[in-house]
């Protein structure tokens, strides 16, 4: 059969047959085809709609319709007029992941490692606040946050807050209120790599003097990353774009890019301008994502 | 000495039911106004203890209509992205091939587009092919945007995880699915059950997107929003709560019954 | 080469059909609670059966209207399409029907079939400039924007400018989103009329806003929303909607609705039948119905705004004297002399105002 | 941070009833022993008997259900792992697989604050015979290349204390001889107390002050390689450790410095300082290689006692031939006789004489049920290996 | 679905110029070999020769970098695992951690479509000892117990082929033993065509029907045990098979069936049959234990030859002492004689002669700037593991 093979030696192998090969070169496409073809359709044919909307004319209007003349210039427009908005999403979203890191780490460690038979049950907890309406959930946090509710009046007897200062209509509450709402996103991917921790490899950092903390740098956390990445990823994403937070917490002085984008698509009916900002801002979103994964040094999670 | 040894060995888990008490906070205020008589339809504050919205929990015409409606989304569109989402992290994770970095460009982009614009521009296809809007095209909108958050879910899991359990499957004559059924799957399971549930929490609570693709289709959070504009009727806290409640119900109670299950087992031997 | 055609429809280019002679089916979608529903069993809607069991017209009742400019976002698509939107009967206030008429959206009225609203419709809301025939948007409810204040949390406010600079207010203040409820009351407040108001004028009000928002005396911009935050006491005076106040009068009499002395503004939910609908003569047949004074005085008993019915204030008197003795739901003379309905604006002049107002209030 | 109190006095290392519980499952059960400063100390024991379970006690790994470590005066229990000056080397190896092999053998030395680690990580791998690996990652290496890893990566830390989990366990013979060299070199040079667990009894023989011999969570017998080998103190210590032949016997007293045995018959004696029995149910045993395999009687030299029977396998295995020998009462006795090339060979089927000197004898006491007990019949290894 | 192949006639496997490249490093290196089938075959060789990666090879789980793996006249090179008649033993057990015991046992079976399991898997669980153990998880056992149900999982397949990469490694002696003995049992019972990786060479010596020795990804020498411990074919066989005395020497040609040797300066020889070369630089080679040491040349019976020097050590190690004899040049010779209880022992620093019959020494060719090569110098092991 060799002998009968046209390949002298020194070349490669003869190729296996044609069909399994084929098959196998194929399998990654069609575990692929079903969902990116639904990605494409209902996501890809309207994004790119929406990019021939950000070079439209911004003269146009509703009732004339809009023309199309590679406006270019209306994203340095857009960028301009709304380069504060931009730095406070992204701001507010960094400030927000921090924070949500603090609490979402040890809870994620926590469920996965910690929870034996309860893992379930916490994991539900995590997630079960989502089920009631973000809206209700906003309220319920503006009850909380009340400037005359019981939190405010114990922190204006402790002087943390001045005698009328307020939690509601700040920073501090629109950064909180975006911790709340994106947190599940972060903690559960982290859960997922973190339940895979062998946990012998923990034993062998201890046992070669390293202390809890370094143990945590050196091991866990390493072996975490692409949960930590993922997590980082699914809350700073959709936490950047977000507006309801700052509308329903902050006041007009914490808006965010998504306040303008929904304002320049549903009040000033400026299409040309509200998509060059959405471009402007899922750009940026992919430069910071690929910048961080890039330092994360985990391209491969990618 | 002993406390701050017995503090270091319980921190974690101190912070992390701090957090879930953190999460569970606003829920809280939830389930207490759910027992509230508000004072008016435009109060929140808690006025006079009640039974009467759990006892009439439906009672606001249509709200348990889009309660049922949400759930039956929520759980088509979990189940559809979660498959889709699985499908497509096991390409990124398992193999080398042409437009990876294409296909990962197209799973970052919806996470990274305005909500609005998804809905307007999705809405705007809808209406070009002259296609209804209602329960399915919400259904529709709901798989595109979970898929991403699965795909990058499912992909954390799967990454860097032990491929000899996989080879020893196969070698002991499991075929490509049934080792991914019997071996990866279950290994794969939690990131798949993470995935799910951000995928059902973020499709029973996504108002935007939902509120342009929905044609005259109401669903929940659709109602709360409306309902919002004049006063939220204290129902809505009632819902919130059963909602809460049930999923940690069903949880523990299959986590019980898993247990029981189990000890039966140890009692009968194997089988 | 590819933009985008204009939204604008004509009634030759975009023809409706009724079936409403085969089909007793009616779709109609308003604004949450904007219905009144029995007390004892909130799923019956008293006024709306009673319709229905009149005249065996099926009414499915949707309340998916909760933003005028969502609810535009929302139907513009079809509505420019000349496609269906699946609905009879849309509810949108008057800068929004105006909107819609101008665009050729909106399917006119047969007056013959509508007589009540002939006859009963408010003189104040009679051939409004964008309906001046009264047959493509007809008020639904009607209502006020004004100044509210919460008693317990601050003195009594009786003028905008109070509003705007009072230093005990700090922070604790809201007003509208709605640019042409806040911007009426501070046009009015400059002294100028808002239902005829030139450029500069409105940027001297814009001016106005600019500077309380800059030095934090506002808080935020709101829907509807202000009005749990104002009864709490969070915000302890705002401009409002008289509805709204009302019903929080009702519980805590020191919440008030001020109708300021340089003027209220006055607006309309209107109902209308847009384009490719195609039960125009079912909904006829219900907005004929609830211009019945009766029909209208029930409906009024429980929403509590502005009843744009004539009669029904009699009517009242026999479900609630002490409801049709309030001059917010039935306005007197002297209010009514104060409300101002604000300047109709063409499309270059509704962006260019919206665009103005969006930048001082953050968006 | 965790600088290490390497430097303080180190001390014997003490278990004292120690316990591990897994449920109702008791792995270790009331483990009491002394481990002697700079001692070579070997665990031995079946498969599941306890002895990495008493291993991650030491290390700190595992919470004792009861009982105490010490080291020096200290008790160490609940010390955590990273404060104890102990290190191990995993059965399971536990390499860092996000690190290169550099780093981890690296990582103790890191974690205590040296920074300039490069020479030692060098020599270490040097050492264990990985010049040039560093840069891989564990799973770009073979069984036995993690192993040596393993080895070095504790090594390097020069622990009071270093547990080794079958630290060689995945090397060959060569390799594994090159290594335990290394091991008892540092051993001696630095005064590195060594728990060791092994399954290759020559290496537990030939590197160990003190062997211990665990079974079932329990240790049977601890003492010299020598003596436990010589003069075992449990019939499974015989067995366990190399080959015995017992003979179920009933020992009738102390007559004149010997005990008197009768068995199967035959009269037999064992000097009493190598008896652990001296009248009831005993088994007295010898084992194969004390037992010398002539053609008749005649043959057995004065002062020897003896045991007739027809060889029924013989297998030629390099350094040895082993025979076995059926008894009248129908026993298979182990004979190994060596192969110097000048002895002869005795032919399958045909009789034979097993005799040996009675100081090669030993005694132990025997449960009235327990009959003769011979090791596993298998062609026995050839010398190839030793 | 997966109807396993294993009624066909099954065949020899055989290996056709196998290599497998990492990246630029050589892992396997054009390896051909033939295995009979229902044969028992040992591969031998040191850490890291590529022995697991010749086995997951065969196995199916990594792809040649080229080569062919035929099975009978198939070529299996390219089918997928699950195709193939193969099972393996993993060196690092690869467990499934979600599956109870039972479960791993019997996933074999299940795959196969086979409904009652039941009371094959108790039978093998049984036979690894591990009755009572099918409801634990693999976490919830020792290192031992895991590698038994490694082989378990395996071994209730009976496959035409069965890898087995150090399947006994983890147990301690005795349970080794067994566990060969079942091996063994089964082996020849279903005629298994056994592969088997091990470091055990006394387990390769006994079990194995043909032995090779792999050294760098390549086959140094293959044939039945004996034959390659008593003839090994170059120095890395004779030191790594046990241990060899490599003498370098000159052969200077055939004369009367044997080759003479120049070696230091003595004149030896050896009979051509055992010769690999007959002229130029040569390496005799005797084992340690063909070694027999006397006081005085005077006692070397006719025929032998023999090399004077002084015992510089001497450990007694159970069944045998060691003692090192250093010649007149330098070299550390190694000599075993038997514990036989009768011998006499040879005093430390005496001179000694140790001879030999030339029919037991071996002549392999030699790279000219080889010298003497002797094992590693380490106490030996007592006779407990023989
Ligand atoms: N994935 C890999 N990448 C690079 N090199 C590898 C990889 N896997 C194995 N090797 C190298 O290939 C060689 C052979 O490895 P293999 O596992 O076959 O050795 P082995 O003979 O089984 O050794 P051991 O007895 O230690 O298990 C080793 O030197 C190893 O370092
Ligand atoms: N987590 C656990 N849960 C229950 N039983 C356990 C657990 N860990 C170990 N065991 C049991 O404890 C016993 C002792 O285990 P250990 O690992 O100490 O054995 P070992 O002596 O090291 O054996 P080996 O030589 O096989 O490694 C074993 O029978 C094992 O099955
Ligand atoms: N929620 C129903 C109240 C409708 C109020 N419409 C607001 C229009 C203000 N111009
Ligand atoms: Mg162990
Ligand atoms: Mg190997």
């Amino acid at each position: 059969m060799t002998l009968l093979a046209p390949t002298g030696a020194g070349h490669p192998p003869p190729a296996p047959p044609a069909a399994r090969s084929g098959r196998r070169r194929l399998l990654p496409y069609l575990l692929l085809l079903p969902g990116a073809a639904w990605l494409l359709i209902f996501f890809g044919v309207p994004l790119l709609q929406l990019a021939a909307a950000s070079l439209y004319d911004p003269s146009g209007s509703l009732s004339t319709g809009y023309a199309m003349t590679w406006a270019v210039g209306n994203y340095p427009d857009v960028v301009q007029a709304y380069w504060p908005q931009f730095l406070r999403s992204f701001g507010y979203a960094g400030l927000a992941l921090v924070l949500a890191l603090l609490l979402g780490y040890p809870l994620a460690y926590a469920i996965a490692q910690k929870a034996g038979r309860w893992k379930n049950l916490l994991l539900v907890c995590v997630v079960a606040p989502m089920f009631t309406s973000f809206l209700v959930r906003t309220l319920a946090w503006k009850t909380i946050l009340s400037d005359n509710g019981a939190l405010v009046g114990l922190l204006r007897d402790v002087h943390l807050l001045a005698p009328d200062g307020r939690l509601l209509a700040t920073p501090f509450a629109v950064v909180l209120g975006l911790t709340y709402n994106f947190l599940p996103f972060l903690v559960l991917p982290l859960y997922a790599s973190l339940e895979r921790l062998d946990h012998r490899l923990l034993e062998a950092a201890t046992d070669l003097y390293a202390s809890p903390v370094q143990a945590f740098r050196r091991v866990t956390l390493p072996l975490s990353m692409p949960g930590l990445v993922a997590g980082t990823l699914l809350f700073f994403i959709p936490a950047s774009g977000d507006y309801i937070n700052a509308e329903l917490l902050g006041t007009p002085n914490e808006y965010m890019i998504g306040n303008v984008i929904d304002s320049a698509f549903l009040v000033r009916l400026d299409y040309p301008q509200g998509a060059a900002l959405s471009f402007l801002l899922m750009a940026a979103i992919l430069a910071v994502v690929f910048g961080y994964l890039r330092r994360a040094g985990t391209e491969e999670v990618l | 000495m002993r406390l701050s040894r017995w503090l270091a060995d319980r921190w974690v888990m101190i912070v992390a039911l701090l957090v879930l008490g953190y999460l569970a906070l606003p829920i809280l205020v939830v389930a207490a106004l759910s027992f509230n008589r508000p004072s008016s339809r435009l109060s929140y504050d808690f006025n006079e203890f009640t039974l009467d919205n759990w006892r009439q929990p439906c009672a606001t015409s249509d709200m348990c209509d889009a309660v049922v409606r949400s759930v039956q989304i929520g759980f088509i569109a979990t189940v559809v992205a979660t498959v889709l989402g699985t499908l497509m992290a096991f390409a990124l994770v398992r193999h080398r091939f042409r437009g990876r970095s294409g296909i990962n460009v197209l799973i970052f982009l919806p996470m990274a587009t305005p909500e609005l614009v998804m809905g307007t521009s999705l809405l705007a296809l809808f209406v070009s092919a002259g296609v209804p809007q209602g329960f399915w095209t919400i259904v529709i909108a709901h798989v595109m945007f979970c898929v991403s958050f699965v795909v990058v879910t499912v992909k954390a899991r799967l990454a860097g995880m032990d491929r000899r359990l996989e080879e020893a499957a196969m070698d002991l004559y499991a075929s490509e699915w049934q080792t991914f059924r019997r071996i990866t799957l279950p290994l794969v399971l939690p990131g798949i059950v993470a995935a799910a549930l951000l995928a059902f929490s973020l499709s029973f609570d996504d108002f935007i997107i939902t509120n342009f693709n929905a044609g005259t289709t109401v669903t929940f959070p659709m109602y709360v929003w409306g309902a919002a504009q004049r006063g939220i009727p204290p129902q809505v806290n009632v819902i919130g709560t059963a909602m809460f409640a049930v999923a940690l119900l069903l949880v523990g109670l299959s986590s019980l019954r898993g247990r029981r299950a189990r000890r039966a087992n140890l009692l009968a031997g194997p089988s | 080469g590819c933009g985008t055609k204009g939204a604008q429809q004509t009634e030759a280019g975009c023809v409706s059909e009724d079936l409403s002679g085969t089909e007793k089916k009616l779709a109609f979608a308003n604004w949450p609670q904007y219905m009144d529903v029995d007390d004892t069993d909130e799923s019956k809607r008293p006024s709306l059966d009673e319709f229905i069991t009149k005249t065996g017209i099926q009414v499915t009742y949707t309340e998916d209207i909760n933003d005028n400019n969502e609810f535009f976002g929302k139907v513009q698509n079809q509505l420019a399409a000349c496609q269906s939107t699946d609905r009879d009967i849309i509810v949108l206030t008057d800068w929004m029907a105006a909107r819609m008429i101008r665009l050729g959206w909106i399917q006119k009225l047969d007056p013959a079939k509508i007589p009540n609203v002939q006859a009963n419709l408010l003189p104040s809301l009679l051939n409004r400039p964008f309906d001046a025939e009264n047959r493509i948007s007809i008020p639904w409810q009607s209502g006020l924007a004004g100044l509210a204040y919460n008693g317990n949390v601050t003195k009594e406010l009786r003028t905008v400018d109070e509003l705007l600079t009072r230093p005990d207010l700090k922070g604790k203040v809201t007003a509208l989103s709605e640019m042409r409820d806040t911007m009426g009351l501070l046009l009015g407040s400059n002294g100028h009329d808002p239902a005829n108001f030139t450029a500069a004028q409105f940027d001297d009000a814009l001016n106005k806003l600019k500077k309380a928002v800059d030095s934090g005396q506002i808080r935020k911009f709101t829907g509807n929303d202000y009005a749990p935050d104002l009864a709490k006491g969070d915000i302890a005076a705002c401009i409002g909607w008289s509805g709204d106040v009302i019903q929080l009068s009702g519980e805590d009499e020191k919440v008030r609705f001020v109708a300021p002395d340089s003027g209220v503004m006055l607006y309309s939910d209107n109902m209308m039948v847009p384009n490719k609908a195609t039960h125009k003569g079912n909904a006829e047949a219900l907005i004929n119905y609830y211009y019945e004074p009766a029909v209208a005085a029930k409906l009024a008993a429980y929403v509590n705004y502005i009843c744009p019915v004539k009669g029904a204030q009699a009517e009242m008197e026999k479900i609630d004297p002490e409801l049709a003795a309030n001059p917010l739901i039935f306005p007197d003379e002297a209010l009514l002399s104060k409300s101002k309905v604000f300047m109709a604006l063409d499309e270059k002049q509704e962006k260019e105002y919206e665009g103005k107002f969006q930048q001082v209030i953050g968006a | 941070m965790t600088r290490m109190a390497r430097e303080t006095p180190a001390g014997d290392l003490r278990l004292a009833n120690l316990t591990k519980r897994f449920g109702v499952f008791t792995a270790v059960d009331d483990l009491s022993l002394t481990i002697e400063q700079g001692s070579f100390f070997a665990l031995l024991g079946a498969s599941g008997c306890g002895k990495t379970t008493t291993l991650r006690m030491i290390a700190g790994l595992e919470e004792p259900t009861s009982g105490q470590v010490l080291l020096g005066d200290r008790d160490i229990a609940r010390l955590r792992p990273y404060k104890r000056p102990v290190n191990t080397v995993f059965q399971s190896y536990a390499l860092f697989p996000h690190l290169d092999i550099f780093e981890n053998v690296a990582f103790g030395l890191r974690r205590r604050g040296i920074r300039s680690v490069d020479d030692e990580v060098t020599r270490m791998l040097s050492l264990v015979q990985l010049d040039g690996y560093g840069n891989r990652r564990p799973a770009q290496l073979s069984g036995g290349q993690q192993q040596r890893v393993a080895l070095a990566r504790a090594l390097i830390n020069r622990p009071q204390v270093l547990l080794l989990d079958e630290p060689l366990g995945a090397l060959d013979l060569k390799l594994r001889r090159q290594m335990q060299i290394e091991l008892k070199r540092i051993q001696t040079e630095v005064g590195i107390t060594f728990v060791h667990v092994t399954h290759d009894q020559e290496e537990a023989m030939t590197m160990a002050d003190t062997v211990a011999v665990m079974n079932a969570g329990r240790i049977e017998q601890l003492g010299a390689p020598a003596d436990i080998y010589e003069f075992p103190a449990t019939a499974f210590v015989a067995n366990f450790l190399g080959q015995s032949n017992l003979l179920a016997g009933e020992a009738t007293g102390v007559s004149g410095g010997d005990v008197a045995v009768t068995a199967h018959g035959t009269r037999l004696s064992v000097p009493a300082g190598r008896s652990r029995a001296d009248h009831g149910p005993v088994h007295l045993g010898v084992r194969p290689e004390k037992l010398i395999l002539v053609g008749s009687a005649d043959q057995v030299p004065a002062g020897h006692q003896h045991v007739t029977g027809v060889v029924t396998d013989a297998s030629y295995v390099g350094v040895s031939t082993q025979y076995l020998l059926r008894t009248s009462w129908g026993t298979e006795l182990s004979v190994f006789a060596a192969n110097s090339g000048t002895s002869t060979r005795v032919a399958v089927g045909s009789e034979a004489v097993a005799y040996w000197d009675p100081r090669h004898a030993f005694l132990l006491p025997r449960d009235a049920a327990d009959s003769d007990r011979t090791s596993p019949v298998l062609d026995e290894p050839v010398g190839a290996s030793s």
